[in-house]
């Protein structure tokens, strides 16, 4: 594991959540959560979490992002907050 | 409520923190969580179920009851979601016919006379969007090897990476993609609601009625071992294809919970004709 | 041999739940048999690890997969487990038997997805109960809370976003109860109950096993709906239809009170909770708050459902007070209330149920005349009512009896007061329904004159619920009587040993 | 150890920490709702977080046991392996018992993450927003 | 002096028979049925309890134990000399009132009849349930019983009034037993680990005096059935109740079972000798008589005749307690006289009332001007009862105020016997106008074509069998006077 490497991650990985969670537009932060989540896959990786890194991609980075994407395909993309 | 979100949130940061910093060094090889329990699985998982990844091994043998559960709880969800979701057909429904040669999209009120779904009248859903012939073929082409590559991976999570859940999922997704760059009519006309969810609860039976066979076997509950006798195999080797048993339950669970979650929040629940 | 009971228990319940998930898309007629069977199997099997625990006076450990406790996980079944284990098999097979009418009628074409999901609530809750480990408890939480939530989610028009309101709030609890298990691995690197709890004691002063308890403890008080986080509960419940509102409003509260006490008892020890932390005071406290809001805000209600909501939250006051009175009068009366509340609770909305039936509306003021024309349905739910209120001898005085002078013992007089104040106020808010339903609509009757009216006698027109709802309805009534005259047996024979020999 | 070692060392665990609040904060202080939805996504990857960081051993490599085709006088891990498992040294493989609880973990998240969007979706066709303080309003009404 | 005990199943079935009854009472379609179901359950009711009366009067007590809910601690009979007294008041009343209430229910056709029947038992087997309850917690269980059984009979005309009354009456009982008996009983349990009732008291040795006196206080308002001062105006509201429901519930079984209990918890919980030695009965007897003459006071103001019983109830009860309060053999034994004499007294006024108004329709006392010309036996059967209660010879009353008297006198306190004195002048004067109205005036808008006759046969029976036996028991008070004599010994006895 390298260090720098894995300090890197997660300061995006902060900035993604932060991100994802202010910023206007729900599809922006449904893509930005994907983002979240891959780089949190990757993070695991790092760490020696295969299992749980794989797991993330196709389940988190992927399906979670096609779900939340469908939901505002349904509802709207606009929020004040 | 705002400031009294901030003021919990603060509170708990500092609790987390302060706590925090009496956690065992980071990556401690001496810590409990390394010294207590996991030996056990990294040094017995060959010769307990003949399984190289101990992650699998862990997950469905020794705490195979946990992942029982939590192939439920997809499986749930995706009860959930089409039990809260799913609209009951509606009375005066709104068909829409795409003519191909022309191009030209026809909006049948009363379904009094509607043409037949041929190639020449193609039905459509009421979003239906022109189709990019790139898009769709490229997905078209990607498919079968994205479902190859998940068999594989649901096939080969003993030795690598991977298992029931994740080559699941990509199987679920190969689907998906194919709902994405064609449309839901087509793809729920390949593998229709029904189907999928039969298959969902088909995929958590296959789980949990490999550990009720056990049981009726006379052991435990998921004790793989009983199957030896069916499976031909000494004790060990029967946990290895137990697991392999349950791996494909859960992959088909999987991929048809994601599927069938996907029609329900994709349409709303409208899937464009009732139930 | 192995004793299969403990799994069959709750492996019945989960193929059962499966095969209807199946037959809803092929022959929904299948599907309430075939859960109706399930749940009656699991009763039995419950009922008959009772019976083997109280003959033997052991624990009953099964071990799944066959591997041995701190590897694999195991079931634990005592005397505790055992009796809230029966407790959640009866309630949910009661429940639907009775509502079968009810669920053909809302949900004509969901039936099978719901009574799976009802299978399968009633299997997580069962899983809960019977678990020794701390990680299985989490999954079996979370089967249970989305099965809960999408039961409740598909009920009237606000019952979307009451749900949504309590996914977050849940979610907020078993996540914060996961962490907790996270911080007990990392300091023990054990998940097995029984493990923890023999590794526990060398390392009372650790920091980091107190914020588990701290943090877990947190969690689990967001899912029973302790004040002041118990926002999610009222909206959630009362928006529900009934049938869901039978199963959920009974046992939620109870199993998450059942796991506080377990995790108290047996996982961080008496010793740890009561005399290592001085927190039982401070949680009275707590409980004595819920109480009095929960009374409070029930006699604000003009809708009894949610009245029968805000029951509910200061019901649990009673339990985490009385169990955190830290005596064994008080630990007994909480743990007696589990049960019978969850009975009280179940007869309560049964009866919403049946009004809404019959009336279609949950105003209290469309109760009027009820007792004319339902005459055997407002006895049963005379009945509950006067067993919330706490009159002897249906089962709510008894468990009310111990608490007290639980209470008493402590020298806690706040909660007596409380628990007192409770039983006024539902008091009230009992006999305002009674006295609507009794009363009104007003008639002007002479002596003598016409007997065409609203009440009783030969005149009013007896309109029942029909008798699928009406007879599990009014044997849950007798329960109530039958449980309080045998409480005294429940609590010597089977909650006496569930308390660790050391509390007073 | 001066702070910037502890602040480093012990990174990961500042970080769930960080995300955990991330995720309650929008929880309970976001108007939105696929916003608390997401928010309670961040908040469970958090604890996955945290959970993985438990698992993770200095000096250890995943956990896979080396195997296959065993190459002519190859490693101590693949005499190991021909030998039977006593010289499979637990030092060398990091914790998988973190790693499964956080394969549930996941799978959980994705349920409630359906459920929870589905509501929505609900929600937004009774009322046609997703704002819970316009929706409150109109609540109020009536 | 030990007692005997017996083990018999009789008590039990004495509470069970009106209870077994009430089936049937529902299914019966025919009134006649309905009503021979009745009779037919308090013929036996009261034979049971009779068949027990000699081996009580040999000074055995008669025990049988339902169901041991607690291990030291179940729902139990015991069935000793005041005990006895008590249920035989209340067992043999129900007969007489059952046959009263036909007649009144069917003269003025009230609605609900079998509700009202069945409720009428009910509240009778919890009656009888007290009387012979073992301990507090089986007492309280058939207190509770008793409160909530007679709210349908009190609100039973379901109209505005009855629900207002309705409401009070469960606010002061209800509460009164939640909120103050309960807690009480709870802590008694905590500190003596007993409820049994004892001859001396189980408190003795236990609790200090503050707690005790505190104790005694939350029993005395907590049973507020006995409608001490306080709480005790629900009974005036309860009159919107139909005149049968009056008598024997608020003359009769309710108001008694409060008195019963609280002579009961001061003799069996709390024990005489704790009372004496740390000088509580002093301040029950102050509460008991500011009740009694304040009570007599506002019964004078009251125009409505059954308002005015009402009062006079209130400060009868009072005596009661006011007997147990002094301590003394004889005051004790007048107390325990009172429950029997003043049921038979107060039950013969309210019939009285209740006859009137059925005849003609009027409930107030000024309006009866020349009514006993008209219905002679009724009055005359009035003007028996309310000597009783008044306490002159020829009415039973006689004899236990003789002993209350007595009582005050042994145990030296002259001020309670002013109160006593004073209080039966008061009892005279707010009963004489009654028969002043009835007797010497006439209604000058009463003429020849609205003169009424008396009330139906079954009313005016009934009233007479109740004078009668007011009477006999002034000539003839032996078997009530032995019981409570029984009883004052084994309390104060050994």
């Amino acid at each position: 594991m390298i260090w720098q490497l894995d300090l890197i991650i997660l300061v995006l990985v902060i900035v993604c959540a932060i991100a994802a969670i202010n910023v206007k537009d729900l599809l922006s932060a449904a893509i930005l959560l994907g983002a979240y989540s891959f780089l949190l896959c990757l993070l695991w990786a790092i760490m020696g979490a295969v299992d749980v890194a794989f797991t993330e991609a196709t389940v988190g980075a992927g399906v979670s992002t096609v779900f939340c994407v469908s939901a505002v395909f349904h509802t709207t993309r606009r929020t004040t907050d | 409520m705002k400031l009294i979100g901030k003021m919990t949130i603060l509170l708990c940061g500092i609790l987390l923190i302060v706590f925090a910093n009496k956690f065992p060094e980071f990556g401690d090889p001496h810590s409990p969580a390394s010294t207590h329990l996991s030996p056990y699985y990294i040094e017995h998982t060959m010769a307990d179920t003949a399984v190289p990844n101990m992650v699998t091994s862990v997950l469905a043998d020794y705490r195979g009851y946990d992942t029982m559960f939590e192939t439920t709880v997809i499986l749930t969800a995706g009860l959930a979601c089409f039990f809260l979701l799913r609209l009951p057909e509606e009375e005066e429904k709104e068909i829409y016919f795409r003519h191909v040669p022309t191009g030209v999209t026809i909006r049948i009120e009363e379904c009094g006379a509607a043409p037949e779904d041929s190639d020449v009248f193609q039905r459509i859903d009421a979003q239906w969007v022109p189709r990019d012939i790139i898009i769709r073929s490229t997905s078209r082409l990607l498919m079968p090897f994205i479902q190859i590559f998940a068999l594989y991976v649901v096939a080969h999570g003993h030795h690598s990476p991977g298992g029931g859940f994740q080559g699941g999922v990509i199987l679920g997704a190969a689907v998906i993609l194919f709902a994405i760059s064609h449309n839901l009519r087509t793809t729920v006309a390949k593998i229709s609601e029904t189907s999928a969810a039969i298959m969902s609860a088909a995929g958590v039976f296959i789980y949990a009625g490999t550990g009720a066979l056990c049981v009726m076997l006379g052991e435990n509950f998921l004790n793989y071992g009983a199957l030896a006798p069916l499976l031909g195999t000494d004790r060990v080797m029967a946990r290895s294809h137990g697991i392999l048993i349950v791996e494909i339950g859960v992959a088909l669970a999987v991929m048809s919970v994601m599927i069938w979650i996907y029609y329900n929040l994709s349409s709303a629940g409208k899937q464009d004709e009732g139930l | 041999m192995v004793n299969t009971l403990p799994a069959l228990v709750i492996i019945v319940p989960l193929l059962a739940a499966l095969m209807v998930a199946a037959a809803g898309f092929i022959d929904k007629r299948a599907c309430f048999p075939v859960a109706v069977a399930a749940l009656s199997v699991s009763f039995l099997g419950a009922a008959a690890l009772l019976v083997q625990v109280v003959n033997t006076g052991l624990a009953i450990e099964y071990r799944f997969a066959g591997w041995a406790a701190p590897m694999g996980i195991v079931y634990v079944i005592d005397h505790l487990s055992a009796l809230v284990l029966v407790v959640i098999t009866a309630v949910s097979l009661v429940n639907l038997v009775s509502s079968k009418q009810t669920i053909h009628r809302e949900f004509a074409d969901k039936e099978g997805a719901f009574i799976s999901l009802y299978v399968l609530f009633t299997a997580g809750l069962i899983g809960m109960t019977a678990t020794g480990d701390a990680f299985n408890l989490y999954v079996l939480l979370e089967i249970a809370s989305l099965s809960g939530y999408a039961l409740i989610g598909l009920g009237k028009a606000r019952a979307p976003l009451a749900t949504l309101n309590y996914l977050f709030l849940g979610t907020i609890g078993a996540t914060f109860y996961l962490l907790g298990v996270g911080y007990l691995y990392i300091a023990t690197g054990s998940l097995n109950m029984a493990d923890l709890a023999a590794i526990l004691p060398g390392m009372k002063d650790s920091g980091i096993v107190l914020f588990a308890f701290i943090i877990m403890l947190s969690g689990l008080f967001v899912k029973m709906a302790l004040f002041p986080v118990h926002g999610w509960l009222p909206g959630a419940y009362s928006q529900s239809s009934s049938a869901a509102a039978g199963l959920i409003a009974p046992l939620t509260t109870k199993v998450t009170v059942y796991i506080m006490v377990r995790i108290c008892l047996n996982l961080f020890s008496v010793d740890y909770t009561f005399h290592q932390l001085n927190v039982s005071d401070f949680l009275v406290w707590v409980a004595i708050a819920t109480i009095v809001f929960g009374s409070l805000s029930a006699l604000a209600q003009t809708d009894y459902k949610k009245m029968l909501t805000y029951i509910i939250i200061a019901e649990v006051g009673y339990m985490v007070g009385g169990f955190f009175l830290g005596n064994r009068m008080g630990m007994s009366g909480a743990i007696l209330h589990i049960v019978n509340d969850a009975v009280m609770t179940l007869c309560l909305f049964m009866a919403a149920g049946i009004f809404l039936w019959k009336t279609g509306s949950e105003e209290r003021g469309d109760l009027k005349g009820l007792f004319g024309s339902m005459p055997f349905t407002m006895a049963g739910f005379v009945l509950a009512g006067l067993s919330i209120i706490g009159v002897p001898p249906t089962c709510g005085f008894f468990s009310k009896w111990y608490l007290v002078s639980g209470g008493i013992a402590a020298g806690q007089y706040a909660f007596v007061a409380a628990l007192l104040f409770s039983s006024l106020v539902n008091a009230v808010l009992f006999f305002r329904l009674f006295e609507i339903s009794y009363f009104e609509p007003f008639i002007d009757h002479h002596h003598g004159s016409d007997d065409g009216g609203g009440h009783g006698g030969a005149g009013a027109v007896i309109q029942e619920a029909p008798m699928a709802m009406l007879v599990p309805f009014l044997f849950v009534s007798i329960m109530l009587l039958v449980l309080g005259i045998y409480s005294g047996r429940i609590v010597t024979n089977i909650i006496h040993f569930a308390i660790p020999a050391g509390v007073i | 150890m001066d702070f910037l070692t502890v602040l480093i060392s012990r990174a990961n665990y500042w970080a769930y920490i960080i995300l955990m609040m991330v995720g309650l904060y929008a929880m309970i202080a976001k108007n939105n709702l696929v916003k608390k939805i997401v928010g309670m996504s961040i908040f469970q990857t958090a604890v996955i977080l945290f959970y993985v960081s438990i698992g993770a051993k200095q000096g250890a490599t995943i956990p896979i046991l080396r195997h296959g085709p065993v190459p002519e006088g190859g490693g101590i891990a693949h005499a190991a392996l021909r030998h039977g498992t006593d010289a499979v040294q637990a030092v060398n493989y990091i914790n998988p018992l973190p790693h499964v609880l956080m394969l549930t973990a996941i799978v959980v998240g994705v349920a409630t993450l359906g459920v929870a969007l589905a509501l929505a979706i609900k929600v937004y066709k009774e009322y046609g927003t997703l704002e819970e303080n316009e929706i409150n309003q109109r609540l109020r009404r009536g | 002096m030990t007692m005997e005990t017996v083990l018999s199943v009789k008590p039990f079935l004495a509470v069970l028979v009106s209870l077994v009854v009430i089936p049937f009472i529902v299914v019966s379609r025919n009134q006649n049925l309905r009503e021979s179901w009745t009779f037919i359950a308090g013929t036996i009711k009261f034979l049971l309890v009779l068949s027990m009366l000699p081996l009580v009067l040999k000074g055995k007590v008669i025990e049988y134990t339902v169901v041991q809910i607690f291990p030291d601690l179940g729902i139990a009979f015991r069935v000793d000399a005041f005990g006895m007294l008590f249920a035989l008041v209340a067992s043999s009343l129900w007969i007489v009132t059952s046959i009263y209430s036909l007649g009144y229910m069917r003269s003025l056709d009230e609605h609900s009849q079998t509700r009202y029947y069945s409720f009428f038992a009910v509240a009778l087997s919890a009656t009888i349930g007290v009387a012979f309850s073992a301990n507090l917690l089986t007492l309280y269980l058939f207190y509770e019983m008793l409160s909530l059984a007679t709210y349908p009979l009190v609100t039973h005309h379901q109209d505005r009034s009855a629900r207002t009354s309705g409401r009070k009456y469960l606010f002061y009982i209800l509460g009164g037993s939640i909120g103050l008996a309960l807690p009480a009983m709870l802590i008694t349990y905590h500190f003596t680990g007993t409820l049994d009732f004892a001859a001396h008291g189980v408190m003795a040795g236990h609790i200090n005096s503050g707690l005790a006196l505190v104790l005694s206080l939350m029993f005395l308002f907590g049973f507020a059935k006995v409608g001490i001062m306080p709480m005790h105006s629900w009974l005036p509201a309860a009159m919107v109740a139909p005149t049968p429901v009056s008598a024997l519930l608020h003359a009769v079984a309710v108001v008694k079972v409060g008195a019963f209990s609280v002579v009961r918890v001061f003799t069996g919980i709390v024990g005489v000798d704790t009372l004496a030695t740390f000088h509580i009965n002093g301040i029950i007897c102050a509460i008991a008589s500011i009740t009694v003459v304040v009570a007599s006071l506002i019964a004078l103001s009251q125009d409505e005749l059954k308002r005015r019983l009402a009062f006079s109830t209130i400060g009868q009860l009072s005596y009661i307690v006011l007997g147990i309060g002094l301590l003394s053999a004889s005051g004790m034994t007048g107390g325990m006289l009172h429950i029997a004499m003043h049921a038979f007294g107060k039950i013969t006024l309210f019939f009285c009332a209740g006859a009137i108004f059925c005849a003609t329709g009027i409930k107030n006392i000024s309006q009866m001007k020349g009514i006993g010309r008209q219905m002679p036996i009724t009055m005359t059967a009035f003007l028996i009862g309310s000597l009783s209660v008044v306490g002159l010879p020829p009415g039973g009353g006689f004899i236990s105020k003789w002993y209350l008297v007595m009582g005050t006198i042994e145990s030296g306190q002259m001020l309670l016997l002013l109160v006593l004195l004073g209080s039966s002048f008061l009892n005279a004067a707010y009963f004489f106008p009654v028969f002043y109205n009835a007797f010497f005036l006439s209604d000058p808008e009463m003429t020849f074509e609205n003169r009424v006759e008396e009330a139906p046969i079954w009313c005016v029976v009934p009233l007479t069998i109740t004078a009668g036996i007011s009477m006999v028991l002034f000539f003839y008070p032996q078997p009530f006077l032995n019981l409570a004599k029984l009883a004052v010994q084994s309390i104060n006895g050994g």
